[in-house]
């Protein structure tokens, strides 16, 4: 099993490395293969994990407990709330009455829409007007004095650059190509940053084609 | 019915999780448990949606012979396949060992991240093909890049400059474009959730 | 269609046959790469080489398996360099995901180098709440763990005879995935004042080069990078050897080096190539 | 020489004399005085506090007290059982319980309960007075996120008041975005070459605001294609993003005023596993060839591997997150990048509808509120007014 499971890996590793010349059939097989077994993973795991505790095993718990001990009050119940949401999702596929999917839609919508309101207004507004609110002018060290400087002037021409109703025209367009410039060497060193962890999946699939598979790398 | 049904759910539902972020009182808690459980339920569900949506539309192209209709048998059968082992009686699908998890490890992982190390090509032709010093803020760009590769390229007398370049780079204008980044996505992000809240952006619901 | 023009419109498949031909070739004839060593690995490196047999340096490891390529090559480096120098190690744990990574050192290399658990090393083990365990061991170890991760009572180990506190390490070198590293910067170091240096992940370094700046540790390993720093170094003082594969995070540089070479080298010739081809048409 | 090996081999001896022999000769210490226990604030009741004086030993006369443990009881004349610890120095402590009612740890609310407090130094130790009983309960209002509210309030008056006036006819300037400015022509392109355009919204899920606001630009777009006869493809990721979908481009071709063209095939589910949904996007790019692809939402490491693969497919790319990481292969591998906030002002760009503009100039009044602040700050940083940093410190 081992020796067979290790040649499949390494064949398909192979499959998907000739996209790099161009599509073809072996390509366009693992890519199926790839596609399909994942939406599956994904059901099955998805069922496992979710759908079995929280729907199933909670609804049963309910139903048993009204049965035994004829008790109806149980929080338990309030699964069926999310069953119901969850069935006229899949209404959709009726045409007619396709319209209920909106409930469950606007439900997810409406809390998201809720909770990020707030969440965002607090970890990237509040908490970095927190964590900017520097002494620009540190008696005796001049270096850390300098630093804040332009880290100030950074996030200032930088907030200046995403204003839409002002035309960037004069000394509001000089701040805003300031700003620009610092994001730019934001985009620089996170390309270059990135370079290193992505050679490291490269290098991690050449050793396990060459040492693993092949042997040649010790 | 149709519609503002639906919107009365979203305001209702939107500000009772806009309100409870500020009341630290048990009942609220308990609501705003369920409301996140409720969504994770909602979207098992809807994962039937998908499956009916690639079974169709790689059926239809299996029905209508269209150009590389066998790759897309190819597909549903591995979903098909993989949705059977998944669901054999009496073993533990997600437990390691199992058949399904041995599928998982022997055809999915090397897929994956074969795909992924793709990604290791890809970032050397963008850096030949793009990173042209065409304008100001793109050579900016490229060479901030460029000092925070070196720092992996023995340079002998210069890295010791180029090391205190990149740090200064990651300290100080990397910190400072972030934070602008960020409060700019926060403001973006608070004002299309209002606007969601307010009923005034409401295109996903569709239209009548 | 000049040579430049051509250059512009290179298919793009050489430039992935380059870069996979280059990483292939890299990893199947390796190469010693002449590092450059940061001063921020340098000076944790030189100060435990300055530490005289018997004195004792404490090790906090704080991370889990998900990061144990980045971070298990600098607890290794550490530890066999301190085990051959004589230099005692007491080890604690604030990650719940971190118990086993300790023990997974520590037995290893323990066995290396003939160090007996309790005289040439403590392992502490593992508490919850890592706040109030660093301000606690900084009153008195005993506190947070009266005994060890093995369940021997402290006060029965030789090694931990007259080891109060803080006070009787020679330094502390956090080694941290998440964000435990700030409750030692600011208790261990704010608080008690202890000499402490720090080894963190590559998305994590930059944010902590200001303790740097403002002293608050005096040396920063960081990721992959300075993890083959810190292994070049230990290399070629002779504390841990290639023959035996101790040398896991130093084996990638050489091909990191040459790819990322060939990267720059790439973005150089597309903008020679640019500003070449620019040239010959505006003479026209 | 061998004076110093004296000294290494006498100190360890001395060491193990003190340390052998302190447990008899340390004093005890006295113990904590004025113990209060009340309601923790700011909970859901089930939690107390209690605060204490140090004890008179603590960082001065005896200098002894290493830690204080925290003891609670039902009643003054209950056991006392130990709910925490300490070190030496502090003075409060929060017993958080538990809300279940089958957890060990549950704490009831309205019910009182007695506090102690022990002074601890190695292994003896003294004890404090019983405190007052106090019971907890859950408050209405959480007063540490009043900063959180000042901003929702400011906020929300600055977007109604704009939407108000934009509603009145007020002219909203908007300085032009390069990216939203080539949508026109890069759906023009696709209706010359009879070729689809790709619509990719990313990996983010219906609970990811960029993929909301990725929606509303996906509606325009779908308008102009369905005006243009053009196909739309939009491969999705999240089947709860596919219904949404499915609504947004249906509602694009009624307002073009040509639903009968309009195919639900043609938004579709491909899988929800990252790169795998990126083997279908690009086997989709290298087959169907689009002439233009659009990436708007969240954006992860698939970033470069769909615009490389739309770039060999020769398309035209436009592309938008908020991912700051991902954005350096946006700006490299596609033809117009929208940065952050851009991707969140497009969809008003694109609808030129009155109160999306509102909107828009809400956020940048947003942003000016936010620069004031900073001068501020800076300025009270410098002088070391700390009052102004705590107006912005946000309690959890």
């Amino acid at each position: 099993m081992e020796t067979f499971g290790l040649w499949i890996a390494a064949l398909l590793t192979l499959g998907i490395m000739s996209f790099l010349y161009k599509d073809n059939p072996i390509y366009k097989f693992c890519e199926s293969i790839f596609i399909g077994i994942s939406a599956g993973y994904w059901f099955v795991s998805l069922f496992w994990q979710s759908m079995y505790p929280r729907l199933y095993l909670n609804i049963r718990g309910a139903i048993s407990t009204l049965l035994h001990e004829g008790r109806i009050s149980d929080d338990r119940w309030l699964y069926l709330v999310a069953g119901i949401l969850g069935v006229m999702m899949l209404l959709r596929l009726v045409p007619k009455i396709g319209w209920i999917s909106r409930w469950p839609l606007s439900f997810i919508v409406g809390s998201t829409a809720g909770l990020y309101f707030i969440t965002y207004l607090q970890s990237n507004i509040m908490n970095q007007i927190r964590s900017t609110i520097i002494p620009i002018y540190v008696p005796g060290n001049l270096g850390i004095s300098i630093s804040n400087l332009i880290v100030f002037v950074g996030v200032f021409c930088g907030l200046v650059y995403f204003f839409f109703s002002r035309e960037h025209k004069g000394a509001f367009g000089g701040a805003a190509k300031v700003g620009i410039w610092f994001l730019m060497i934001t985009f620089g060193a996170s390309f270059g940053f990135t370079v290193m962890s992505r050679m490291s999946l490269l290098i991690g699939r050449i050793d396990f084609l060459f040492g693993t598979w092949l042997g040649l790398i010790k | 019915m149709r519609r503002t049904l639906p919107f009365a759910l979203v305001t209702g539902v939107g500000f009772f999780m806009l309100v409870q972020y500020f009341v630290p009182k048990e009942e609220f808690e308990i609501a705003y448990e369920w409301i996140l459980d409720w969504t994770i339920v909602i979207g098992c569900f809807a994962m039937l949606l998908g499956l009916w949506s690639l079974t169709r539309v790689n059926i239809s192209k299996v029905q209508r012979k269209t150009p590389g209709w066998g790759y897309s048998l190819i597909a549903i059968a591995g979903m098909v396949f993989m949705l059977l082992v998944g669901f054999i009686p009496g073993q533990k699908s997600l437990e390691r060992g199992s058949t399904f998890m041995l599928l998982f490890e022997y055809i999915y992982i090397p897929i994956q991240a074969t795909m992924f190390s793709l990604l290791a090509f890809y970032i050397a032709s963008a850096a030949y093909r793009a990173f042209r010093a065409r304008t100001v803020l793109a050579t900016i760009l490229l060479l901030s890049a460029i000092i925070i590769m070196l720092r992996l390229v023995p340079l002998g007398p210069l890295s010791e400059i180029n090391q205190w370049l990149a740090n200064f780079i990651l300290t100080v204008p990397n910190m400072a474009a972030k934070r602008a980044f960020w409060i700019g996505v926060g403001l973006g992000v608070t004002a299309t959730s209002l606007k969601i809240l307010l009923g005034i952006e409401r295109t996903y619901m569709g239209r009548d | 269609m000049n040579f430049y023009e051509r250059m512009m419109n290179l298919d793009r498949r050489w430039i992935y046959l380059v870069i996979g031909l280059v990483v292939v070739i890299t990893a199947i004839f390796p190469f010693d790469v002449p590092l450059y060593v940061t001063p921020e690995v340098r000076s944790i490196y030189d100060y435990i080489e300055s530490l005289n047999p018997g004195d004792v340096l404490m090790i906090g490891v704080d991370y889990a398996p998900e990061v144990m390529a980045e971070l298990h090559p600098m607890t290794y480096a550490i530890s066999r360099q301190c085990f051959k120098k004589d230099v005692k190690l007491l080890l604690c744990c604030l990650h719940q995901n971190g118990p086993g990574m300790v023990e997974q050192v520590i037995s290893q290399v323990s066995k290396e180098y003939n160090k007996i658990n309790g005289v040439d090393y403590v392992y502490l083990g593992y508490k919850p709440y890592p706040g109030i365990t660093i301000l606690a061991m900084g009153q008195n170890f005993r506190i947070p763990f009266p005994e060890d991760y093995y369940g021997t009572p402290l006060d029965s180990l030789p090694m931990m005879r007259g080891l109060t506190n803080f006070d009787n390490v020679k330094a502390i070198i956090n080694i941290s995935g998440g964000s435990g590293t700030e409750l030692w910067i600011n208790f261990a170091n704010g608080r008690y004042n202890a000499k402490l240096a720090i080894g963190v992940t590559g998305v994590m370094t930059s944010d902590y080069y200001p303790f740097l700046q403002s002293g608050q540790i005096f040396g920063l390993i960081g990721g992959m990078k300075g993890a083959s720093e810190y292994e070049y170094l230990a290399e070629k003082d002779g504390y841990i050897s290639r023959a035996k594969n101790q040398l896991s995070a130093y084996k990638t540089m050489p091909i990191q080096t040459t790819s990322h070479l060939v990267v720059i080298l790439f973005i150089v010739l597309g903008n020679i190539g640019f500003f070449m081809s620019k040239k010959k048409k505006s003479r026209i | 020489m061998k004076k110093t090996k004296f000294i290494i081999l006498i100190i360890p001896l001395i060491l193990i004399f003190f340390n052998l022999s302190s447990p008899q000769e340390k004093p005890v210490p006295l113990p904590p005085t004025e113990v209060k226990a009340f309601d923790t604030p700011n909970d859901n009741g089930h939690s107390l506090s209690v605060t204490w004086k140090l004890s008179p030993d603590d960082g001065a006369g005896k200098n002894n007290v290493v830690a204080y443990e925290i003891l609670r009881a039902e009643s003054p004349k209950e056991e006392f059982e130990v709910r925490g610890m300490v070190p030496s120095g502090e003075n409060l402590f929060d017993d958080k319980g538990s809300r279940e009612k089958e957890d060990k740890n549950y704490l009831p609310s309205h019910k009182n309960y007695y506090y102690k407090i022990r002074a601890k130094a190695d292994n003896i130790f003294s004890e404090s007075e019983v405190s007052n009983p106090a019971f907890a309960y859950g408050q209405w209002y959480h007063t540490g996120k009043t900063p959180v509210l000042a901003g929702v309030i400011i906020f929300s008056i600055f977007a109604l008041t704009f939407i108000t006036l934009a509603r009145k006819g007020k002219k909203l300037y908007i300085r032009p975005l390069p990216g939203i400015e080539a949508v026109d022509e890069a759906v023009g392109r696709a209706t010359e070459m009879g070729k689809p355009i790709l619509y990719v919204l990313g990996l983010g899920t219906a609970a990811d605001i960029a993929t909301i606001a990725s929606f509303t630009i996906l509606n325009r777009i779908a308008k102009i294609t369905a005006e243009h006869r053009t196909t739309i493809l939009v491969p999705c990721y999240d089947s709860v993003v596919m219904a949404a979908a499915q609504e947004t481009v249906r509602a694009g071709y009624l307002e073009a005023g040509r639903p009968d063209i309009y195919k639900e095939e043609n938004v579709f589910f491909v899988t929800s596993m990252q790169f795998a949904y990126v083997a279908g996007v690009n086997g989709l790019m290298l087959r169907e060839k689009p002439a233009t692809n659009f990436y708007l939402g969240k954006f992860y490491a698939e970033s470069l591997l769909l615009a490389e693969t739309g770039s060999i497919a020769g398309s035209i790319q436009i592309s938008g997150t908020d991912e700051i990481a991902q954005i350096p292969f946006f700006i490299a591998a596609t033809d117009y990048t929208l940065i952050g906030e851009e991707l969140y002002a497009a969809s008003a760009y694109l609808g030129k509808e009155p109160v999306l503009l509102g909107t828009l100039k809400a956020q940048d009044w947003g942003k000016a509120v936010v620069i004031i602040c900073l001068i501020l700050g800076a300025l009270a940083a410098s002088f070391h007014f700390q009052f102004f940093l705590n107006l912005f410190r946000v309690q959890l």
